[in-house]
Order: C-alpha cells, then structure tokens, then sequence
C-alpha cells in the first residue's frame, strides 16, 4: 500500500487548460505538474470555481488539454482514448449519481459493461459481485428514484468500479450527502479501495474527510489552478474513526486549513 | 446497510383514493351530466330535431348498435385515426431526431412548427383533399398532421432536454452514437415523446372527424352529416358523443401505456 | 349499346355533392335498374363538398359530377374548363321559406326582415339575390345572416323570420312538424339554369361517346325515377345511409322530400332556345352581384348533342 | 461575502445567437418555403385554381390589402379570438380556483375535462349556433370554449404543483387565505397559466376560424368560404396564410408577455 | 449568555406525537419532557426518520400535538396561534432555503413582515437592518435563482429574523451547503445570534457543528423518539476556529459520536 512513485498511476506535465470564449479565453489549469503513485488515495482540496473539475474532466478525456500532456501508466491519454481500451483505463464518479432513471440499480451498475459489449454471463457476474462489494443486495430491482441518496452515490461508485478501471476518479461524491451518511459512505469507499487495490483521484471540500481517507493532499490556488501544497498524510493504515481524534489528525486538520484560508 | 427509500415520505403523504372510488367519480359524472340534459331537456322543450333526450339517443344507439351500423362507422374513423397516430408519430419521432442533429436545421424549421400548429385543419382538409383525393388516404394524412406537429415539438424538447450529465456519461463511457441513441437519447426523450403522442391523439381524432365533415361517406363524421342531412339530431349526438368517449379511451390507453413504459419514472398520480 | 361494345363494363365515378340522400333518387335508380350498366358503364357514386369537386372535374382529375348551374359559369370565369351536358332540375331549386305569422306572401314582403341563409355564397345566396331583385330590393332592404346549415332550426327558434333553403327540402320538413309554411321561389320570379350533369372540355374533345353514354343514361335514370316513384324510394333505402333506421314518421317525411324533388326533375331534354335562357339569365344576375366580371361565352358553358 | 453566482456555468454554456441571426433564421425559412412553392407549381404544373403560384397570391393580397377588405376582415377575426381569450381565460382562471379548493368536484369534473379537449369543434358548432345564434356572440363563446379547457388544466396543475414547501410556510407565518392566494398561489401558477393560455391563443385562432367556415359574413374563415365558393384559391391562400400569421405573432405576443412576467425564472431560451 | 432554567423560552411538558393513517397509527414523539433555557443555542442530533422535524413542525405550529403541551415564554402554542402574535414568537428555517422565486431577495425577506401588515417604512428599515445583518447588500433586487446556495440560506435565515422571534428553529439548515461553505455559515449564524440575543433550537446531523455552534446537544433516540442524551457544551465563548482542535472539542465531539452508534 505504500506509494511507489517510479511507476506513476497518473502523470502530469506541464498540463495547461484554457477556454477560448467570445471574450476573451480563461485559463483553469497553469503548467501543472505532478504524479500520483499507483494505488495511492488522493485527495484534492481547492476554492470553488479553481479548476479541480476541470482537470478531472481533462484526465478523463472529456474536455481537450491546450498543452502539456497527461500520462496513465505510461501511455498518453489522447493515445489511449483512440484505442477504445480507454474505458478500462479511468473510471469518474460525479458529484450527483447521474444514474439512469429509467434503468434499475443493476442496470445502471452494468451499463459501461452494456457498452463494453461484455458477454451477458460476464457482465452478470460483475454486477453480482459489485452489488455485493457495495452492500445493495436486495435493491437490484429498485428504480433510482426509490434508493435513498447514500445508496444512488453507492451505485454510482459500484458504476465506476465495473469498468474495473485503474484509476477511479471522484468528483465531490460526498457532497450531496448528510454529514452522517457522509462519514459513513467515506469508510465504505476506503474499504473497497483497500480490497480493490485502485488509484483514486477524489475532489472534495471537506478537510476531515480529505484527511481521513488519503494518503496524500494536494491543494490547489485560485484560478489559474496550481498545487499550493503537497501534504503527505502518514497515518497508520488501517484507519478507524478514532484516527480523528488524534493529535496527528487534528495537527493535518489545521495545517490544510491554515492552507486554505 | 439498509436505509430507508427516498421518497417514502412522498408516497405516504400523497392523496390515496381507493379504487373504487376511481370509478364511482366518473360515473357520477356521468350521471350528474345526464341528469343535466334532462332537466334541459324538459325545461326547455325545445323540438327533439334541436335537443332529443337522452331516452331518444339512447334508443338511437342500441338501434345503430344492434344493426352494426354504428361499428362499421366507429371502427373506420378508429382505423383512420391509429393509422394516422402511427404513420405521423413515427415519421415526427425519426425527423425529430435527425432535426435535432441538425440544429441549423432546427432554427430553420422552427417558425413553420408554430405555424403549423396554428393551421386549422378545417380550413386546409379541402386542399388536401382535392390534391390527395376523397379516400382513406387524405383522412390519415390528415391525421397524420395533426398529430405530426405536436409529437415533432415534443420529441425536440425531449431529445433537447437530455441531462448534460448524462450525455457526459456516455461520453466518458465511450459510447458509440449508437448507443447512445438507444441507450440514452431514446429512454431519456420516452417520456415526452410520449405525452406528445398524447396530446396527438386527442387531435388525430378531431383531424379525422374534420376530413370526414367535409367528405366521406364512412366514418363517425359521415355518420353527423347524415343525422344533420335527415335531421335526425339523436344520431348527430350518438356520433357526438361515441367520439367523445372514443377519444377520452385513446387518451387513456396512451396514458396507461405511459405509465407501463414509465414506471421508472415517480408517477404522477393526480396528472389529468 | 353505343359504348364499349364487347368489353367490360368501364368504372366511372359520378360525383354527387352533399351526402347520401332521397333527392339523389335518380343515381340510384340508374345503378339499381342497369341503365348505366346497359350504356356500358359501371358507375360509383361518390360525394363532396360541390367546389372541390367541381375544381377537381375542371382539372381533369374527375369526370363527371353534379353541379349547379352557376357553379359552372363562376369556375369557368376562373378558367375551369367545366361543361353542363345534360340538366337534372328544371328550375332553380332554391325558395324563401317563412313561418305562416311571418306573413311573407311575396317577394316584396322581404323587406325589413331577419333572413337566414347558410352563407353569402353557393345556390341559396345567388337565389335569394334572384328573388330579391326580381321585386326591386337591394341588399340595405332587409338584413342578411350566416347561419350556416340550421334553416330549419333557426326558423323554428325564433332566431330569424325567413331561411332560404331547398325547395325540396326545408318547406317539407316544416310542414311535416307541424309548422305552417309560406314558401317564395325562385323559379317563380326568375328562369334560371339549375343541377345539371357536369364534365370538363378534354372528356368531351377526347370520347365524346363516353360523354353521352353517361348523359342518356343520366337522362333515362330521371325520367324513370319520376315515373316510378315509390320503387325510387325503395331504392334510395338500399343507398341512403341511415334511412332504414328512422321512425316511420320521419321515413314519410324523407319520401315526401323525394317526391316534392321530383316536381322539378327535368324528365325530358330542354330545347336549346330555352337552355340558352336560362343559362344567360344566370349569366346575368352573377355579372350583377359581382360574381363575375365579364360576359363568357354561354354556348361554351352547356351543350345539347349529348343528352339526347 | 460575494459568492459566485449560483448558474454562472450554465449560463456560459448555453448556446448565444446574435439578434442578426435571430431575423435571418425565420427569413430564411420564409425565402425556403417561397421556393418550394414556387418550385412546386412549376414542376406539377396544376391548374392555379388547385395550386396558385406565389406571385398570384402576393397580387391577392396586395389588391385586398389596398381595398381595405383584408384589414376588415382580419380585423373582425382578432376581435373575436381577443374576447374569446378574454372571457375563456378569465373563466377559466376563476372556475379552476374554485375547484382546485374543492377537490371533491374537480374529480367529478375531471372526465369532462378530457373529453371535452377532445371534442371537436367542428362538430359541435352548428349545434352552437342553432343554440346562441349566428352572430358575433356564438363565435366568441366557440373561442372561449377552446380557450377555457386547455387554460382550465394548466390552473389546476398549476395551483397543485404549488409547492407544499411554500404552503407550509405560509402557514407558518400565519397568512390569511387572501394572502395565500395572492403572495403565494396566483404567482406560483402564473407560469403554467400563461403557457396555457398560450396554447389557448393558438386554439382559440382555431376556434374563430370554425366559427367563421360553418357560418358567418365576415372575417378570415369567411372569407375562405368566399375564395372557395368563387373558385379564387389565391384568395383561399392568402386568408390562411394570413390566419398563420396572426396566430404566429399571437403565440409570440403571449411568449413576450410570460418572459416579461417571469423574469424571475432561468428562462429556457430555446424554448419553442 | 449563560442559561438560566428559571426562566425558560421553550417547555415541552409530557408531548407526544403520533400521525393516524389508514394502516394503523405510528407514533413519533413519545412523552417528551424538557426546556430550553432563554437565549442559549441548542442542537438536536438524532438518527433519520426519529422525528426531529416533527418536533420543529409540531413547535411551531404546524401539525397538532396529540398530548402534552408545548409552551413558549409561558404561554401555550395553542393560545398563541389564536392570538395572531403568534408570528412573532417563532421562526422557522427550513432544509431548503424555500424563498420564493418570483420574488426578490428583499421582497422575500420582507415577505413575513408584509403579512403581518407593517407600515412600508417600517419594513424597509428592518430588511435593510437584515441584509446588512447577513451580509447580502448588493444583491437585494437578485432573484433566487441567481443566488449561491450560501446566500439563499443566508436569506432565508434573515427572513425568519425579520419577525423578530423570540425562538429561532432551524432544521438542518445547511445540508445543502458544501463542508467549507457550512462552516462560514455556522460561524456567521453564531455571530447573529451572539449580536440578536435570540433561543435557537437548531436540528443538524453533524456532530462538529454542533458541537462548535452549541451550549446543548440533545440526542434523540430512534423512533418513537426519546432523550437519550442531553449534553452541556462547555466551551468558551466567543468560540474560533481553533477550538475544533481543543482537546475538550474532541473529547465532546467523541462523546457524542459514541452515543449515536
Ligand atoms: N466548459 C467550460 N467553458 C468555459 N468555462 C468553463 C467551462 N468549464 C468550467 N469553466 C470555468 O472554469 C473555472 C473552473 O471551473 P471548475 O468547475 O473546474 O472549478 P472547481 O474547482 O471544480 O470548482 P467547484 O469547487 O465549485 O466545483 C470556472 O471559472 C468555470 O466557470
Ligand atoms: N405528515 C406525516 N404523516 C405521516 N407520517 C409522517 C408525517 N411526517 C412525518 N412522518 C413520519 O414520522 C417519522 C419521523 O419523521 P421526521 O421527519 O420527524 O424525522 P427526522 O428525525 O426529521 O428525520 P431526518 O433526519 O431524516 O430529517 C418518519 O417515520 C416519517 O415517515
Ligand atoms: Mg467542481
Ligand atoms: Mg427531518
């Protein structure tokens, strides 16, 4: 588990993202550079509107890099996606669930499978597992509007995961979430990462949960995007939640704050 | 593991009504409105050739019932109409989708789509007929039409009105256009599609009663020609309101195959 | 048999405007007797509104209808190449009908009055011009509503004092609910050309046998109809739509119509003096209400070498 | 203390058209349509009085224009769909509060609500103007049929879908029913209001237009009847052509209106 | 600022709370006895679905009582209601922020004061006082929609200081807020409540915040709902950031998750 930075999950060189408007162009990301070992957890803490989505949506192929480049696992992620192995490659996980409405909680897990054209006994056995790891046995049948919004984001990861992909990213997943079920749903998804051994890449704004969770902290600047800080957290893994109240977790606490404001 | 579903407040809190109230209200509407007649009918004492009773169209009905004139004249204008539902429908469902595709073609369409909505049928179900000929064929074009616009309005909306996210999703997915066609456009669009087709249906049966008044010698509006050719009010009413009760079945079989197709979708019980 | 010797018999439609109906006894009869079979033709009914099919004849999509006679002159001002060949009413069908209280005895009786009619055009409108000219009124003399298709509904309600309708219709409707009638008509006052069987120039310029095969048998299918009466009206039973199902009240009424419609049946082929008349008289009064602009040339409007 | 303005995203990312194009687009469908008409005429080579070429009924509409016949009976037809949408609306609006507070009719009524969207006018008008008269008055109580329902609808969905958020609110703050109904019900329902009336503007062009073909002496269905009966079909084109166009700008007056009222809404731009 | 019992804003005396329905009754509130001490800040905690909102409801109002009583600076709810100055004893912030969205952020905060039918100039000299309150100037003619989340609630807690109430219940005011914006808010809602001098009752879900905002916590238990534990907050007041990093913070906040699991 520990971080191993000569093979890198992620690689970002010299990474800039503008958007040309009629206006004038706006510059999100700024020569960024930075790796994210294999198997490592991520967190990345920043002001609103600095440019996290951004560069989470640039690393999942969905918005085009102006410069620099971004690497997963050696292979540029342009070459990547003309390659259609693409899918396996990064998994996202938004802020809202953005399920399917009108497909049930099994259909919506098995959807990138649907897409992947996997055999119906292949995809089956994923889902199946997949329900399992993420505890939503007995809901498979159930209609998103009929999950609860702790279970919706459950089935969004479980989503993300059928992908088996390498690196999972997550975009504030949390943030629907009451603060109760948030802690909670924090310690499933540090689970299945233990079990599945994956790079996570995860956007959020709550200091306790960044801390908590990862084994390293970036955070970014305001607009143009930057990393400000590199906080490696060394807390003893496996972590339970008395790992808050200690002086190690309280100290990071207040360092990532003193970061932020 | 097990928390509770989302909207079980929601649910609990809904109006219930039992189902045999559903059908006591409709019928005592329906009683209400005859009784109504009635009282009109006797209060006024108009000549029976401008208001019969209800006695008298009742009577009119189980004769044309019983001889099967009235299911030869029903069950064409039915035929026009579900011809014209599926002809129009589907060719508003596939236009709509490549419209949408195009949106420049779209900005260019879209001062006919309100004009056309605007078009009285009465008005051009003349020049249609002159230019397609009296037969079957110019009642389903007509239909068609009718139900053409609405549909056409809908599944742009529709297709227009599919979560960003969502198409993101797929997106990120690598989805092929496909099947993102099948897997989300189609699905996401249902919905509104479908309450078009709705909306179409109640005006598919006005556009075939508008092509039969002004020719036909087959169908619910031929059979109003006739009874107002032979003053013969009752028949007029019997026409009247067997499509009347045609149209609100239709309205309610497409909204049942909505619910059936939507149940994914939280039913909104109290919808009209 | 003049046409089509040794072959099958040809399908034509005839077109009639309106809706199924007793007035149409004739067509009926035509059919059921074989007169049109025995001319070699195997004739369809069908029915319309008058404008669209006289539009569809004149462009050469229909062959043959039955129109009224000004129709003929207002779509052949509009270049429609339509042509009467043989005549079905001798005088112009259309009269003012009034309660008795109304006490509208004459014409001239009109003036100052609520008058319903369908609407300002077609036969009613151009009748009712007729009668009211024929008596020196103008149209500031009395006034005039559309009332659509309701003569007889609106009469009785009180909502107008005199309709203008089908003298083979309305009046006998009235009078057979019990109401007193007076009745004005237009062939009284003025000779006007009425119904007739219509074609268009290419179907005379290309078959002129087809043309009069259907205009004899046309003929014929009349003067029968009007000789035979009652087995007319069985006829008509076989061909109106919903005739079989009135009451017996209402079923006397629908014979009573046929046989007032029969009073003015042309049974035998006009002389051409008189169809020349007619035909100008017409000519006259649409110059008149503006209906038209120009004088036409009336022989090309109607021709007698086919109906007999 | 400044944040962000919530839909600062969506607002950048919705599509921005130039006003230039926003008259070029409807141009360019008008000089589409003109062509294909032309093209039309010239290919099938119909007799003018089946298909008028598009210079036939420009000349139409020019002499009409001049003599004042077109404004006089344009005229007379927007006076009847503007007191039809008046008194349509009106009662609409007054009869929909009135049920949607009693529940127990508004199920009684529902039955009639679709049916009666269904019935088609064209049908039912020579009984109206059997019953009221042929004048003015049967036209705008025809229009004011077609208005009510489909205004009648969106009311009670309307004042429904008030959310019960907002209800309970006032409710905590003691409100009066005065008060709930104009703080809290008549502006929540003003959207769905306005968009059913302006589905009802479009009905109620319908309406006068059925009105005016089955009887009448003035206005733009009469003078359809007149065009038809004079074998003018230019005539007929430019009466419906000019029906479209009322209605058109009728359908964008009453959009104009709803933007002005709801300014408070994120306003779907590309909203039909 | 230190509570005194002898005098309380809040007493529930014995309150139960059951809702019939066709299949039986289900009872919420059980017996409840407990007051709340004149200008103190009190949290609720308690698991989801235990009737924490039935309680703000049934306080303020909204749904009948079936026992017990419920009394407000010693007067009954019930004799309060009747009395029309009702208004001005309870303010209510709900989840969401509930403004009205055809109305501007003034009109919605002079929303309460409308109905009570003040003069216009007494109106406009208490929305101005609260939009400088809440911080919201510049953005009086906004309307809803183009607010923040933040800001909506900001409005709608100004919108129920408008009626100047002696209690202030709120439930779970900002669960629609992210863990960075909640913080300014909970900082910024103790700061009115320091300068208003109000009783605040307030619902939420997590423990810090209540810890941080509160001199009580009250822990219901799981439905029918009871006390199960009623916790002074000793901190000092006024309270910053840092004392989430005391060692007494911690410990409370450590009591309390305890008591909930
Ligand atoms: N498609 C786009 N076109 C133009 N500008 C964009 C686009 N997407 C994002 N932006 C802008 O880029 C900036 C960064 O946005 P981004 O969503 O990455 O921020 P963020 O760090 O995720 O903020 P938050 O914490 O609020 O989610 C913002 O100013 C935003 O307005
Ligand atoms: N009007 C009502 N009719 C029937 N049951 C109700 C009603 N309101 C609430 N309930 C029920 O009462 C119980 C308590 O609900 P309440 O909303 O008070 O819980 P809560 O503690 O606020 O939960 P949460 O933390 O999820 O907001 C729930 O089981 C709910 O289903
Ligand atoms: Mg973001
Ligand atoms: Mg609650």
């Amino acid at each position: 588990m520990t971080p191993s930075t000569a093979d890198p999950a992620l690689e970002l060189i010299q990474l800039s993202v503008e958007f040309v408007e009629s206006d004038g162009s706006l510059e999100v990301l700024s020569e960024l550079n930075f790796e994210i070992a294999k198997n490592s957890f991520v967190c990345l803490i920043g002001p609103s509107g600095g440019g996290k989505s951004t560069l989470l949506r640039a690393i999942s192929g969905l918005i085009p890099v102006s410069q620099g480049k971004i690497i997963l696992s050696g292979e540029p992620v342009q070459v990547i996606k003309q390659k259609q192995k693409y899918r396996t490659r990064v998994g996202m996980v938004f802020q809202k669930p953005n399920l399917m409405p009108w497909r049930t909680l099994w259909q919506n897990i098995s959807l990138p499978l649907e897409i992947a054209k996997l055999s119906p006994e292949e995809i089956a056995s994923r889902v199946y597992d997949l329900v399992e790891l993420m505890g939503l046995q007995g809901f498979e049948k159930s209609y998103p509007h009929e999950l609860s919004g702790g279970m919706a984001q459950r089935v969004a990861i479980a989503r993300a995961l059928a992908q088996d992909p390498d690196l999972l990213l997550l975009d504030e997943p949390f943030a629907q979430l009451d603060a109760l079920n948030r802690e909670r749903m924090g310690e499933e998804l540090m689970r299945v990462w233990e079990e599945k051994q994956k790079t996570v890449l995860m956007v959020t704004h709550a200091i306790d949960e960044a801390v908590f969770l990862s084994d390293r902290v970036l955070v970014f600047s305001k607009r143009p995007a930057q990393l400000m800080l590199d906080l490696p957290i060394s807390l003893e893994r496996p972590r339970n939640n008395n790992v808050r109240y200690s002086p190690k977790f309280v100290a990071l606490t207040q360092e990532l704050h003193a970061a932020l404001s | 593991m097990t928390e509770p579903l989302k909207n079980e407040h929601a649910q609990r809190l809904s109006p219930r009504i039992s189902p045999l109230l559903r059908i006591l209200y409709p019928l005592g509407s329906v009683i209400l409105l005859l009784a109504l007649w009635q009282v009109l009918y006797s209060l006024l004492k108009l000549p029976a050739f401008i208001l019969p009773s209800p006695k008298m169209v009742w009577d009119k009905f189980l004769l044309i019932l019983l001889n099967g004139t009235w299911w030869h004249h029903l069950s064409w204008t039915l035929l026009e109409i579900l011809l014209g539902l599926l002809i129009g429908g589907l060719a508003a469902t596939l236009i709509g989708y490549g419209l949408s595709k195009l949106s420049f073609l779209e900005r260019l369409m879209a001062p006919f789509l309100v004009g056309s909505s605007s078009l009285p049928m009465v008005a051009v179900a003349p020049l249609l007929i002159i230019w397609f000929g009296a037969g079957l064929g110019s009642k389903v074009l007509i239909c068609s039409l009718t139900v053409f616009f609405p549909v056409l309005v809908n599944v742009l909306v529709g297709l227009r009105n599919t979560p960003q996210e969502l198409h993101e999703l797929m997106r990120s997915l690598n989805a092929s256009p496909w099947q993102k066609l099948t897997m989300l456009e189609l699905p996401a669009a249902l919905p509104v599609l479908l309450g078009g087709l709705r909306v179409g249906t109640t005006l598919s049966v006005i556009g075939a009663i508008v092509g039969e008044l002004v020719s036909s010698d087959r169908g619910l509006g031929f059979l109003i020609n006739v009874g107002r050719g032979q003053y013969d009010t009752a028949l007029v009413f019997v026409a009247v309101l067997s499509l009347i009760l045609m149209a609100s079945l239709l309205y309610y079989v497409v909204l049942l195959l909505e619910r059936r197709a939507l149940v994914w979708q939280t039913w909104r019980k109290d919808h009209l | 048999k003049p046409f089509a010797e040794n072959e099958a018999l040809r399908p034509v439609t005839l077109n009639l405007t309106y809706i199924p109906n007793v007035q149409f006894a004739p067509y009926y009869v035509g059919i059921e007797k074989g007169f049109f079979a025995e001319a070699g033709l195997d004739v369809t009914l069908a029915y319309g509104n008058e404008a669209d099919m006289v539009a569809l004849v004149g462009a050469g999509k229909e062959q043959f209808m039955i129109a009224s006679g000004e129709q003929v002159l207002m779509s052949r001002a509009q270049g429609l190449p339509v042509v009467s060949v043989a005549n079905w009413y001798s005088d112009y069908p259309v009269g003012v009908v009034a309660l008795k209280e109304a006490n509208i005895q004459s014409p001239a009786d009109l003036k100052g009055k609520q008058i319903g009619l369908p609407g300002l055009f077609g036969a009613s409108y151009i009748g009712f011009e007729a009668l009211a000219r024929s008596a020196n009124l103008s149209d500031s003399d009395y006034s005039l509503n559309s009332i659509g298709f309701t003569q007889v509904e609106s009469l009785v309600t009180g909502q107008v004092e005199a309709v203008v309708g089908y003298v083979a219709n309305e009046p006998v409707q009235l009078k057979a609910r019990g109401y007193e009638v007076d009745v004005l008509r237009v062939a009284d006052a003025v000779d006007l050309v009425g119904n007739c069987l219509v074609t268009n120039e290419k179907t005379i310029a290309d078959e002129p046998d087809f043309v009069k095969a259907m205009a004899q048998a046309v003929v014929k299918s009349i003067r029968y109809a009007a000789e035979n009466p009652e087995e007319a009206f069985d006829i008509c039973k076989k061909h109106v739509e919903n005739l079989n199902q009135l009451s017996p009240e209402e079923l006397e009424i629908q014979r009573q119509v046929m046989l007032s419609s029969i009073a003015i049946w042309q049974t035998e082929p006009l002389e051409h003096v008189e169809q020349f008349r007619k035909w100008q008289n017409m000519q006259h009064l649409l110059l008149e209400l503006g209906l038209i602009n120009e004088t036409l040339d009336i022989e090309g409007a109607f021709s007698d070498t086919f109906d007999r």
